[in-house]
């Protein structure tokens, strides 16, 4: 059996988002599946970040 | 015991006016365990006093203490010498304790902080109520140790008056008629003939209606 | 627009409202609107219908149904973040019933400028500013009674960085923060805590806050220091600091996925392999796999995808599609410039103090601008569309976006330019957010006039800008890792297991660095195991090749093409690759102090683990036993938290009870910093009776010698003075130092930290690259941390290595220095100046000729600035284009003498 | 003129401290609270002598009726503040110049107020 190159990510997070990115850059197709109407979780939310205050978005 | 009750804040500040150094002085006896006049009393008595007078511009200076007994010589006895540094002595014993005072104590100036009552018993937290009435001649044994003489508002000897109704008395409704509960007493004892005995007419002589009464025992005389 | 139903806006914790229909916020991916199916009158009541009678695209459909949909994928990941704490656990702080009670994630909203009071904070209950702020930490964290007993790990940074921002808007702001203990372990937060409490004087107070009180209107508190007084105050506003809890479908997922979870409901996962499920071929990262921060979360998500890249190397680009652009239109690049200019509102970023119209219309003043038009948040997916949209309909071959910093922003309008062929060099950024709108923001009309000075130069530059070349180069298939630790082992094992060859070079004569040294893994288990599985999986592996006492002597070359040399066994060997990964470690910090060394008493931690493993016979008559935490670290040593020595301490203190019961351990402690689920080891140790005693800096414990013995004084400040404590033994908790990382640091000339650390590219995105293009780092290498950790992060920096590796080209930034090579004299001043040794000197015939070597230039223009015959320009930044702008500052619009 | 006021708790009423409320100005400089561990232990004569000490006004936090600690401690102090009453009534005084008030447990707004409830009751008996 061939290997498949498709693999699900589930949760549109920043963990899931940075691991669809990277499966994307290593040559895979990723489907990236999330419950609400846009991606980036709880970070979009944020105004900064620690220690640094970046901006989150 | 004996009961009695705190007289009115302002009645006592007329007593004392014109008093600067006053001790009150409380009795451990009847009085501290119907809460009239024990050392808490004397407490509360004193503060609502210089709480009077400094709200009238006259603070006054008051010391506190509590004998054992203000109706017993050996408790009286340090009394005078305790007393010599005031203006006067308010005593929140019984009635008996301020006499005993006023009677052995020479040069002590002594105030009632009490309206003696009545003898009575603690129905219970905060209520006293009359059970004897001292009267000298016990009839109790033939009522069923329910006293008519203290507990009858007419002292009534043979039975209930005519407004006894609903088992309750006639003057006041919500005491018991105590005729009516002798009655329901002896009946349940089957003792229904004491009732039909007529008790004599009573001899009032006892109830000290003639001066003072005195007791003696002979074998206690010194 | 239309929809008529209002609902509570969710992004902004319920403070704001919104319709049904709505995006939840101006930047959102995907960047349409969307019906809350929940709320929508035409879907719950079949009335309404209001938005698709006015949809003129005609893109609402109500007839669509959910569908159920098959996928074939060959690995699953899971990274459902975290949970919300439940509102019940709130109540007792008043949440819910006093308004100014409020959630850190609400307080976040309320900071923020796209928030429901853009970025003013207010009390919710009056709409006043707050004079007093307390913030709660530890709410529905470290709280058995709620049944969360872990730590939440990243409340204690969040809390700080809130009530920073909160000072950076009001100065005046009378800040307290109420810890039990500060838990910034992170690479650099001590630090950031130190600089955020004294710049900002922020308070701190160690104390846990029972309840809120509401009295009039305002909130009071009462709390227990550790010297045993009691105290209160009254405040504005309380923040809770609200813990991060399993995800509330965690139960679910695990069924679908039949995965075990642990008794928290987060992932259950293993030190040694901490992004594995236990089911294979399903992984997880981020917060279900514990509570923890943004560069901890991208590090497991990058790791996850060597995982299952590890799993299905087979299967690698068999499912990929390949996005391409329409050909440049050079001709239209070549004609004369047609500039289009966006002015960005940034909702109210900018146009709060920028009057934006204003700008636009001046742009349009401007010599050869066709186009000036303002945008709302030209960042998002719609305004994108837009302005590629604009730039076709209008042939326009230069564009200009006033708006923010082309830092973060410019690679995405460049993709927005290639979108329509252009080319992406064909773009210039005015700041007018960064250094208008914020700068100057109590002075509106100076910030319009300076943003229009801002758009007058970038559009002199851009009638200048030129299409430049992208160029790519191939790439080595092969990878370096330097240092045999667990970090380079895991590294090169994921490297390997992705198909790649990979050459694992170690300093001294075996593998294991300091797993070497450990003896029990966190959770207890025996650290030799995990040392023996990996080695022995390191040395059956085809793909690995283990030069062990090899010492790395330089490295020459740019990503996808390295070539190292190496010296073993006194003689040097070239090694050619495409990437590299710094595994180089740390190791254990040795003092001077507290008699090291000159009792035998003393002992490090890991020195203890070995004597514990040994037997336990040298604990006769130990019967009080002392450790001494933040020996060397959080000091004048290091500054730096080693992150790992208080649950090494905790656990050992366990160990110690277990093996001698009626001992007494003191842990004399700073900040107990058991983050995460190592918090159980903690309670478990006080459960225990191990005694925790807290010193500050300025009353350090003390070491005496006491006869043949020793005697550890120190300051307990329950009962107010110095208790002595004759201490059988000893055991320093003496932390992680860094390695020898300067000679690497220079050779490969990546940058550390004030501590010695590797610095990573960027501290939250690009935690485990470092500023080198193709050079990635892990393990200790790049701070303290433990086994687990380091774990996820080898496997992070695999990901991101083998990332060149799979694309075979590497494309090279178009902004890099250029050589004229018929002005350029041979001089070498470049050469030599060039941080990145990506300028060589090169014979040319008979000439010496300056060349720049493309793939490994980072376009600073140190070389260019340098040039003493004006040879080198930069692509971009030409000396024409600087000029253009700088007289354009002076007022010349055209520019017309360049 | 600024009236004196005196107040009781118990250990279940009033978290905060009389410090940190003056502080924040949400009670009168000259407001004093002496915490018993429970209401049930005050005493008439206490409540007297707060008054002889130049208190304007007197007043007890304790624990709501039902939710004493110790079960009846809060209903013992409200019926000896009703002594008090009848004490400072005879003394020609307003009653409700000594008054109790229930608090849920660790509340301190109801206490802060009771101090301006009783504030402004001395204040009208003083003019």
């Amino acid at each position: 059996m061939s290997q498949s190159g498709a693999i699900m990510v589930l949760g549109g997070g920043v963990a899931g988002v940075q691991t669809a990115l990277d499966l994307a850059d290593l040559g895979y197709y990723v489907y990236l599946v999330e419950k609400k109407a846009s991606i980036g979780g709880v970070m979009a939310q944020l105004d900064k970040t620690f220690p640094t205050n970046d901006c989150s978005l | 015991m004996i009961i009695a009750e705190r007289k009115p804040v302002n009645e006592l500040l007329d007593m004392i006016s014109g008093v600067k150094k006053l001790l009150v002085l409380g009795c451990r006896g009847c009085v501290a365990i119907c809460s009239a006049g024990g050392d808490k009393e004397v407490g509360i008595i004193s503060a609502a006093l210089r709480l009077g007078r400094s709200r009238m511009g006259e603070p006054i200076e008051i010391e506190e203490a509590t004998l054992v007994r203000q109706c017993d010589p050996e408790y009286l006895e340090p009394l005078p010498d305790m007393a010599k540094d005031y203006d006067a002595v308010l005593s929140t014993a019984c009635g008996v304790g301020v006499n005993f005072i006023a009677d052995r104590c020479e040069g002590v100036n002594v105030l009632p902080g009490l309206n003696t009552t009545f003898y009575g018993a603690n129905l219970s937290s905060g209520e006293w109520i009359e059970m004897c009435a001292g009267c000298g001649s016990c009839v109790l044994h033939l009522t069923g140790g329910l006293c008519p003489v203290a507990r009858c508002a007419k002292s009534l000897s043979n039975g209930p008056c005519g407004g006894s109704t609903g088992g309750k008395c006639e003057i006041n409704p919500s005491v018991p008629c105590v005729w009516h509960r002798i009655y329901d007493k002896l009946m349940d004892r089957k003792e229904e003939k004491r009732l039909q005995e007529i008790m004599p007419i009573r001899d009032w002589t006892t109830a000290g209606h003639g001066g003072p009464r005195r007791r003696l025992r002979e074998d206690l005389l010194p | 627009m239309y929809c008529p139903k209002v609902v509570v806006d969710t992004y902004n914790e319920r403070l704001d409202i919104t319709s049904a229909t709505h995006i939840d916020y101006a930047q959102a991916i995907p960047a349409s609107y969307y019906i809350d199916a929940k709320e929508c009158l035409r879907l719950n009541y079949e009335t309404c219908n209001l938005c698709a009678q006015t949809c003129t695209a005609k893109a609402i459909d109500f007839s669509q149904k959910p569908k159920k949909l098959k996928l074939d994928v060959g690995a699953v990941v899971l990274t459902p973040g975290f949970g919300k704490v439940d509102d019940s656990v709130l109540e007792k702080f008043g949440y819910g019933k006093y308004p100014d009670v409020v959630t850190s994630y609400e307080f976040e909203r309320l900071t923020c400028a796209s928030g429901p009071t853009e970025g003013h904070v207010v009390r919710l209950s009056d709409h006043r500013e707050p004079k007093k702020i307390a913030f709660l930490q530890c709410v529905g964290s470290r709280d058995e009674t709620c049944g969360n007993g872990y730590c939440s790990t990243v409340c204690c940074m969040y809390a700080l960085k809130e009530a920073s921002v909160a000072k950076e808007h009001d100065p005046d702001l009378d800040v307290t923060i109420f810890f039990m203990d500060v838990r910034t372990q992170g690479k650099g937060f001590d630090e950031a805590r130190k600089r955020a409490v004294e710049k900002y004087g922020i308070n701190v107070v160690r104390a846990r806050v029972p309840r809120v009180d509401e009295i009039d209107g305002r909130l009071g508190l009462t709390w227990v220091t550790d010297d045993g007084k009691s105290h209160s105050g009254i405040f504005d506003m309380v923040v809770l600091s609200v813990g991060l809890d399993a995800p509330e479908d965690a139960q679910k997922i695990a069924d679908i996925a039949k995965i075990e979870l642990n008794n928290y409901e987060f992932c259950q996962t293993t030190p040694g392999q901490p992004l594995a499920t236990s089911r294979d071929g399903i992984y997880v990262a981020g917060a279900f796999q514990g509570p923890k921060d943004i560069p901890e979360s991208v590090t497991q998500a990058s790791g996850v995808a060597a995982m299952a890249s590890e799993l299905l190397a087979e299967g690698r680009n068999t499912r990929t599609v390949t996005l391409t652009y329409p050909d440049e239109d050079t001709a239209l690049e070549a004609e004369e410039p047609r500039i289009g200019v966006f002015v960005c509102h940034c909702g109210v970023n900018i146009a709060g103090t920028v009057d934006v119209k204003a700008v636009r219309d001046y742009a349009g003043t401007l010599p050869n601008v066709v186009l000036y038009e303002d945008t709302l948040y030209s960042c998002s997916q719609d305004a994108l569309k837009t302005i590629a949209g604009k730039i076709k309909e209008n042939r326009l071959n230069r564009v200009v976006i006033a708006a923010c910093s082309p830092r973060t922003h410019e690679p995405l309008f460049q993709e927005t330019l290639r979108s329509v062929g252009l080319n992406p060099a064909l773009i210039e950024m005015a700041n007018i957010r960064d250094q208008c709108a914020w700068v100057h923001a109590q002075e509106p009309e100076a910030a319009t006039e300076k943003s229009k000075d801002l758009v007058r130069m970038a559009a002199a530059k851009a009638r200048l800008l030129e299409p430049l070349e992208q160029p790519t180069v191939d790439v080595t298939p092969s990878a370096l890792v330097i240092g045999g630790g667990a970090s380079g082992m895991g590294a090169a094992l994921s490297i390997a297991e992705q198909g790649y060859k990979c050459v694992l070079v170690e300093k001294s004569d075996k593998l294991g660095g300091n797993l070497a040294r450990l003896t029990w893994t966190m959770d207890g288990q025996d650290a030799a195991k995990v040392l023996k599985d990996l080695t022995s999986r390191v040395k059956k592996n085809k793909n690995i090749e283990v030069l062990l006492e090899t010492e790395v002597e330089a490295i020459s070359g740019y990503v996808g093409n390295f070539s190292t040399t190496v010296s073993r066994e006194g003689k040097t060997e070239i090694i050619n690759h495409g990437v590299v990964v710094l595994a180089t470690g740390g190791k254990e910090y040795k003092p001077n102090t507290y008699l090291y060394g000159e009792n035998n008493r003393v002992l490090t931690q890991l020195e203890l683990e070995q004597k514990l493993k040994r037997g336990k016979s040298f604990l006769k008559g130990a019967n009080n036993i002392v450790m001494i935490q933040c020996v060397g670290s959080r000091g004048d040593d290091m500054s730096h938290c080693s992150k790992l020595c208080c649950t090494q301490a905790v656990k050992n203190a366990l160990k110690l009870k277990e093996a001698k019961p009626d001992a007494t351990v003191y842990i004399l402690y700073r900040d107990i910093r058991t983050f995460g689920f190592y918090e159980d080891l903690y309670r478990e140790a006080r459960k225990q009776g191990v005694q925790f005693i807290r010193y500050t800096l300025d009353r350090k414990p003390e070491v005496l010698k006491a006869g043949r013995g020793i005697k550890v004084r120190v300051y307990d400040s329950l009962i107010g003075e110095d208790i002595d404590i004759p201490a059988n033994l000893l055991v320093l908790s003496t932390g992680i130092a860094p390695g020898e990382n300067e000679a690497l640091a220079k050779i490969i000339k990546a940058p550390l930290t004030s501590d010695g650390f590797f610095l990573e590219a960027h501290a939250k995105l690009r935690p485990v690259e470092v500023a080198v293009d193709g050079v990635y780092l892990c393990g200790l290498a790049h701070g303290p941390k433990s086994l687990e950790e380091c774990m996820a992060q080898a496997k992070a920096a695999a990901a991101k290595a083998v990332i060149p590796l799979a694309k075979g080209r590497v494309a090279v930034a178009p902004i890099v220095s250029r050589v004229n090579q018929d002005t350029c004299i041979g001089c070498g001043i470049c050469e030599s100046l060039c941080p990145f040794k990506a300028i060589e000197i090169v014979k040319v015939g008979k000439k010496r000729k300056a060349q720049t070597i493309t793939a490994s230039c980072k376009g600073c223009g140190i070389c260019a600035s340098h040039c003493p015959t004006l040879a080198i320009s930069m692509g971009g930044f030409t000396d024409d284009a600087i000029m253009a702008q700088i007289h354009a500052f002076a007022g010349d619009n055209c520019g017309e003498e360049a | 003129m600024s009236v004196k006021i005196k107040g009781f708790c118990c250990n279940y009423t009033a978290s905060v401290g009389v410090e940190a409320l003056k502080e924040a100005g949400l009670v009168p400089e000259d407001f004093d609270m002496v915490r018993l561990p429970c209401t049930g232990r005050l005493e008439v004569q206490d409540l007297l002598e707060a008054f002889e000490k130049g208190a304007d006004a007197v007043f007890v936090a304790g624990c709501m009726i039902d939710t004493c600690h110790n079960m009846s401690g809060s209903k013992r102090a409200a019926k000896r503040v009703g002594y008090a009453k009848k004490i400072i009534q005879e003394l020609g005084m307003d009653q409700g110049l000594v008054e109790m008030f229930f608090v849920g447990r660790g509340e301190t707004g109801p206490v802060v107020e009771a101090v301006r409830e009783m504030v402004s009751r001395a204040e009208a008996a003083d003019s």
